[in-house]
């Protein structure tokens, strides 16, 4: 097996050196009523040009989003990510490493991270930032219960605007946690009215913006009504690349900035491996979740960087720890890291007008179409539409014509009359003309 | 080599993007356009490349050395794996494409599902989970749900002494207290002990979380007992997968009573650590937890394996505790593990446990007699536990030892965990390693164990001496945080106005 | 520009540090009237989204190998390359790094040029092997251009089986260098009398086993014949891998061994990059063309390695030198080297049985076409079969009904009537059962 | 940490690609079978990735550091067009294909054709040369066809001092005489000499070979006086195009009377060195020289671009003096160059070339006060030439110089190359380097003449210290050639019989 550098002269002889003849006399431990003799269920090994041909023909059943007119968003997009970035991220010392517990060795990695929480907080305007969740909705969750420890409350109270698979995430943990949640009710315009719901029982608001509906939402005055009353304002988002041209969560008042950092140099995966960015303020850190790496010296007095504060992490203080999370995005944050590099602060804002450009295009294209409504006022690459039919039926007509034209809401609503024909639609800057051109003609098609 | 930060070479005026300009337009951001731009400087391309190239000479990775690292399972990490992951039928699509045009995206994860399944003698696998942690929260929460489903409310989770820190930080995670259970003589758990501690606790035990094989590399020999006795209690047997390396093909986890199990798949099936993630962790469950896996899951229907996301789409007796996560899980992992498993056959998988346990056994008789073993010269699972007895009164402790390996050529192996032997040192090869490269391993250990033995302790005290970095001092980043870069008071700038 | 890293306030500043206000001032050398300002005539810069989109739309339009039943050889052949070779050749230290001129920083490329050179040896089952030529062809021209210094005879006898393109190589530039060709005519079944062609002023026979028509030739004979005359054998291959299975050359009495590397660890690439393999006696080794590398030792008595014997380089020796050749193909050459390592000999020999089992297998599957005739006895994993029309329309048809099927011999050796109905056909470890029906399928159907 | 040689570390029992068996079957090897297998050992796929890894670690990269390698291009090299060059539509398509099966193959050679011809205002290009020396053979067989075509048989080529070696070699390969020009004393070609060498010849002049701009660095200012010459004397004028960087954007070959040029897509469009290739060096052709391009070449047909492969196919006054190369050339090359030059742009071109020859005159600046240059304080093109005046009596040469710069970080320079100068350091930093790298590499050079001067002979004889090796012996390996690993006699095994 190519994987595997004992030949059978090997086995013998290190069998013979440690006292046996026979592997299975090492699995003594193993009840004998238990013990099997391989996975008889399962098909041999392969080549690897047949293992190839294998998944190329299931990769081949997926249409590619770069393949096709794509609109497709909800909180994850399509973006053209460097072929430098992909490179860079497949180095053998980057791939292959470990996490850096050991300092001495791991240099690069640590480094990287510094890097990655500097530009996290830059772009979130906020002070401190750690090394990565596993993405956003899951950074929520985790957002949600360091509001907890912070307030030492337990009620955590949901915009409507937030994406619907987040509010999911945090309810099921919250429920299993004994915590409570007040979710309010699907939100498209932004018109709800969440300063009510903040009491003094809340620990934390969590409020995504853009929403997920596409819709910019003023933070301020829900960092003062929560503040007011002693809670937290969590600030997220799901497409990273609108911090470029809108006001930072930090400017606003948030206490904790988490979203989802996919857009910047990682693929869409068909869901993951994706990013989770966290920020906070200074006076938290140590309430804090996840990885952190920071800046000392070495025994020479060199600049060097470790992973710090670890005694909020579970490998040290196990039940006690802030989060149980441990391995987490390293890579995809490298992949991020590379990625902003590459744009700077001016790179990122030239790419968020773009983004909003070919978005407030697409909605005029769209607002063409007879029976087609534009929900939102103010929005960054992503906005909601109302349809004259379900928003399913005409997604999938549009995908037999060739065009991915977006996310019926109904998807991830189920079920609720009021937003069956609306339909989320996404803008990006791979987007053309010729494909807002495809995507109104098949949808005045299947109108 | 010294090389800066990014930052400190970077520049606002150039970019490594080259982006038209949009045309004109009305803007439609209301009032929420931000006042000016990031203040991050950039890179070009080549300066960007030259960065991180540079940066990466200062890491250790598998495709370099031996990671003797105990618990972790840092083996080869094959390229077709990264090769079939990036396929724009893979790397290229959304999460919430209408379905019609993902079919085999859902076709490959049914296939890992199934071999997951059957490697385990599972009913059914939660395929979501991020990493191992996150499966850890998954079982326990499936465990939750299911105490609810029934009316009960126990409070309690059995914890072995040796159990990784993410077993109780889970448990805490939902509430639960944490008793812990101590290792007997020979490093494992005395069914007898989980009984006793049963019984302090009758009526409120929901579960155990062990380690199979345990952290001090044992195979828990008295697993089936200490299982009965959970289930017995009413309790569920959450098993910790991440040394399942060490059984596959030799043993099922369902055989042994096992009731949820995460399967770490960036280390069992080798997809790459990259630096400390991103991992994926699924978890097998038994038939009594199968009902309570999150959204969103695989049924088996009269058409073929359906997807189920929503509330709305369940059959009756599917009871969801909710979702993990938003989408669908580690997409990007599931293809590079089930190339992986694909490539080894079921024969090949067997083989590679195989090796694991017997390259861990060469090297635990290779240094035996010049290092301590805490439980004997016993046989050893996929990594061999050490104690610091060896080093006492030579001055040189675990920590010197382990940083005396990287002027070595070595990264340091797993050292003061699990906490049952004083100044652990844990050791896995893994089966990616030739005999050729364990006998230099072996070699270089005794060598510095000698060394020590001898006095020789300025091989030892302050070292590393020949890495990128002495020994760095974490006391002092933690006592005052220095978490990002600032842009020192002498060069800020004024940052640009966004148009 | 995303590749120049110098910022306007960078350019200003320099030009000012070098004393002048526009760069322009530096160009005073040429002639006023050569100046241009620019390219007018050609586009401007893209971004990179955009240069990818063109060049994948470009690419879209051929069809790839891999795609359908592929059965083309004739000099290149299609294997499966693991996939870890191609990741390692793109390491930076590899694809970017210069010629190992500085033996103290590219000890890396040294070594894997030494172990490259010790596997065409060792394969070829000559003495000594440099360190590659462009490819197979070329290296031909330098194999006839090194027999006429070995022999100080200017005389080329080619066989009518070597690769046509191969033949008309040597023939151009023997034309020019006033050198003499005597080229044997078309051989498809290997039964032309090439012994009759060697006299005294013959310095060097060409012959190609497996022939380009994929006959297997016996060298014997004509490696007596030609030393009884004061000539050497020149043996060509185009197929390395048929070396895991035939007798090496070196084995047969070849003086000169060429041929072409792409099998090994190399893609089709329409025709190139390839790699050119050399190998002759030691006794001829300061007659060679190209690099070479040999082992040393450093100031610490270190075991190294350094290119060696340059002065029969150009750039030592100038117009006295064995070649003219600098640039080579170093990649190539890695990715030979990979593979190579990866198979070993035992691994290169069953990878040979595969293929050759295939091609059996295709010739039973032709051979029950009606029509078709297979005109070679003894071949490896390629042979002619005789069509009863022009191959060359045959061959579009298939490609209509999606099936590569082969090259018409009157592609590479056009007006011969004898030739036209002639099809060369090749098979690997690619071909499946499925690919074998589909051809013969397609080939009932348009015969 | 030191690596042996794969044969030293690889076994005959193991294999890294796994094969299925063939099936049993009758061979049709006739006589021929081998009797034993290769001699050569295998590595597993892990080992051999490590084997590699640590392999490369022993070299200098561009993606790592400067290259200040004159008369050799070392620029960045953009990962989009490695990833282009991969694309199943360029990397796995078959030169024999049916054409109507590779028509965006076609397409895109046609299209590079055209940035070739237009950038150098030229008539033609023959594409299919596999590097810069291929192409000028080419070059160099399109002229020598054509005096034949005209029924003339001149012996003489004019080639410059400071010619690259590979100028003289094409010339003698072709059985021409090659005839030396020295420069002037400012480092430039005199079209008086040129003159004088021609009148020497009369008659028998075939042409000229000039490197333009030279390898000094210089344009050749005379460069239209001196092709007039060479073409009142019936002769052609060949310009090798190595140094094309300079000028790209700022002049066109076309429009200074030249009739071939190879360019060296390797060089000035950056398709890598990968160690010392693959390269390409298609030839640009004047009007007169362009019927005689090589097989197979492209033709502006009604239908739009033909593909010419064979003399078959040829119309009237199509004269091709033969083939190059079996198929078509480069293609991997062509992706990647076209890629480069879609990505500049004409504007980034320009660009590119000015900013070259900007920080050619940077470094030049900065180094001037303390190093010697042999023609004085003049502008030099995207290269700068120094000689070894300024070490004179310090007893540092230009090779312990350069070997020093080893220890620095850097590669060293082009040394003792052009001939015309005394220990020549010819410089050429490119357009892919920063201002901070220029001046850190600046003081760096200044920091070493500045220890030289004082004396500090320790730092450079025996130089370098702290690379991968100390200076290694090169007459040793040419008095006694090994030149192939050969398996000690100790350990020789019996290769196994074939099958």
């Amino acid at each position: 097996m190519r994987y595997l550098p004992l030949s059978d002269t090997d086995r013998a002889d290190m069998l013979a050196r440690v006292g046996i003849s026979d592997v299975d006399e090492i699995f003594v431990d193993i009840p004998k009523s238990a013990r099997i003799d391989g996975l008889l269920d399962l098909p041999r090994r392969q080549s690897e040009f047949a293992v190839e041909r294998d998944l190329t023909r299931m990769a081949g059943k997926n249409v590619a989003a770069s393949s096709v007119p794509f609109f497709v968003g909800a909180g994850a997009y399509k973006h053209h990510v460097p072929a430098s970035v992909d490179h860079l991220i497949q180095r053998s010392e980057f791939l292959t490493s470990y996490t850096p517990y050991q300092p001495e060795v791991t240099q690069g990695t640590l480094q990287y991270l510094f890097e990655f929480q500097t530009q996290v907080a830059a772009l979130t305007g906020m002070e401190v930032a750690n090394a990565s969740m596993y993405d956003g909705s899951t950074g929520t969750a985790e957002a949600v219960l360091m509001a907890h420890r912070v307030t030492r409350r337990n009620k955590a109270v949901l915009s409507g605007g937030l994406h619907p698979q987040y509010r999911q995430v945090v309810e099921g943990l919250s429920a299993l946690a004994d915590d409570r949640v007040e979710a309010l009710p699907a939100d498209p315009a932004g018109t709800e009215d969440i300063l009510a719901a903040i009491d003094d029982e809340t620990s934390c608001v969590v409020v995504q913006s853009p929403s997920f509906y596409g819709q910019l939402i003023d933070l301020k005055p829900i960092a003062e009504k929560a503040h007011a009353h002693g809670a937290l304002l969590i600030a997220v988002f799901t497409e990273v690349v609108s911090l470029g041209l809108i006001e930072a969560p930090g400017e606003q008042g948030a206490d904790i900035v988490v979203g989802e950092g996919q857009s910047i140099g990682n693929g869409l995966n068909f869901g993951g491996p994706y990013v989770g960015l966290f920020a906070t303020r200074q006076k938290f850190i140590r309430q804090m979740p996840g990885r952190l790496c920071g800046e000392t010296v070495d025994a020479n007095g060199k600049r060097g960087f470790v992973l710090t504060l670890s005694t909020r992490e579970q490998h040290i203080r196990r039940d006690k720890a802030t989060s149980n999370i441990c391995t987490n995005s390293g890579l995809c944050c490298l992949a991020f890291t590379i990625h902003m590099t590459l744009l700077g602060g001016n790179g990122l804002a030239k790419l968020a007008r773009i983004n909003h450009a070919n978005a407030v295009k697409l909605k005029g294209a769209l607002e063409g179409v007879a029976g087609v409504k534009v929900l939102n006022d103010a929005f960054f690459n992503e906005f909601t539409v109302k349809l004259p039919k379900p928003a399913a039926e005409v997604v999938e007509a549009l995908a037999e014509k060739g065009v991915l034209g977006g996310v019926p809401v109904s998807r991830l609503e189920p079920g609720k009359a009021d937003l069956a024909d609306l339909l989320l639609v996404a803008s990006s800057e791979v987007n053309s003309d010729e494909d807002r051109a495809a995507f109104v003609a098949a949808l005045k098609e299947v109108l | 080599m010294e090389e800066p930060l990014l930052f400190e070479i970077g520049r606002m005026d150039v970019c490594g993007v080259d982006l038209d300009e949009a045309e004109d337009f009305a803007p439609a951001l209301g009032s929420h356009a931000r006042k000016a731009v990031p203040d991050l400087p950039a890179l070009t391309e080549p300066e960007t490349m030259r960065h991180y190239v540079r940066l990466s000479s200062k890491n250790y990775a598998i495709d370099a050395g031996l990671y003797p690292l105990g618990s972790c399972t840092m083996k080869h990490n094959p390229r077709l794996n990264e090769k079939m992951a990036r396929l724009p039928g893979f790397g290229d699509v959304h999460p919430l494409q209408p379905l019609s045009t993902v079919t085999g995206a859902v076709e490959l994860i049914g296939e890992l599902a199934h071999w997951l399944v059957t490697m385990t003698g599972m009913s059914a696998v939660a395929m979501s989970p991020k990493a191992g942690a996150h499966g850890e929260l998954c079982g326990m929460m499936a465990i939750k749900a299911a105490h609810q489903a029934a009316g009960r409310d126990p409070k309690i989770v059995l914890v072995p002494e040796s159990a990784h820190g993410t077993n109780p930080a889970t448990a805490a995670l939902l509430g639960y207290k944490v008793v812990s259970i101590e290792a007997r003589e020979d490093g494992t758990v005395d069914p007898a002990a989980v009984k006793a501690r049963i019984k302090e606790h009758e009526g409120d035990i929901a579960g155990i979380m062990l380690t199979n094989p345990n952290t001090c590399g044992l195979f828990e020999r008295d697993i089936i007992a200490i299982a009965e006795a959970i289930h017995a209690a009413d309790g569920y047997f959450y098993c910790d997968g991440a040394n399942f390396n060490a059984i596959v093909g030799k043993a099922r986890p369902g055989d042994l009573g096992v009731d949820a199990m995460h399967i770490n798949l960036h280390k069992t099936f080798s997809t790459p650590h990259g630096g400390g993630g991103p991992g994926a962790g699924p978890v097998v469950l038994s038939e009594r937890l199968a009902p309570f896996a999150p959204l969103p899951f695989l049924r088996k229907g009269e058409g073929g394996i359906e997807w189920v996301e929503t509330d709305a789409e369940l059959k009756d007796g599917e009871q969801p505790f909710g979702r993990m996560t938003a989408f669908h899980g580690q997409m990007g992992m599931y293809v590079r593990a089930l190339a992986y498993m694909k490539s080894h056959g079921a024969d090949g998988l067997k083989q590679a446990s195989e090796d694991a346990v017997l390259n861990a056994n060469y090297v635990r008789v290779g240094l035996q007699d010049l290092m301590s073993l805490p439980f004997g010269q016993r046989w050893c699972m996929h990594e061999v536990l050490f104690d610091d007895s060896f080093l006492k009164e030579t001055g040189v402790t675990t920590l010197d030892f382990a940083k005396a390996m990287i002027d070595e050529g070595y990264h340091p192996m797993t050292m003061y965990f699990p906490l049952v032997v004083h100044g652990a040192m844990l050791i896995e090869p893994t089966e990616s390693e030739s005999r050729s490269s364990l006998d230099l391993f072996i070699a270089t250990m005794r060598d510095l164990v000698m060394s020590a033995q001898k006095g020789e302790t300025d091989r030892f005290k302050g070292a590393p001496f020949h890495a990128p970095r002495g020994r760095l001092d974490e006391t002092r980043a933690a006592r005052n945080p220095v978490l990002k870069w600032e842009r020192p008071a002498a060069t800020a700038v004024q940052p640009q106005a966004a148009e």
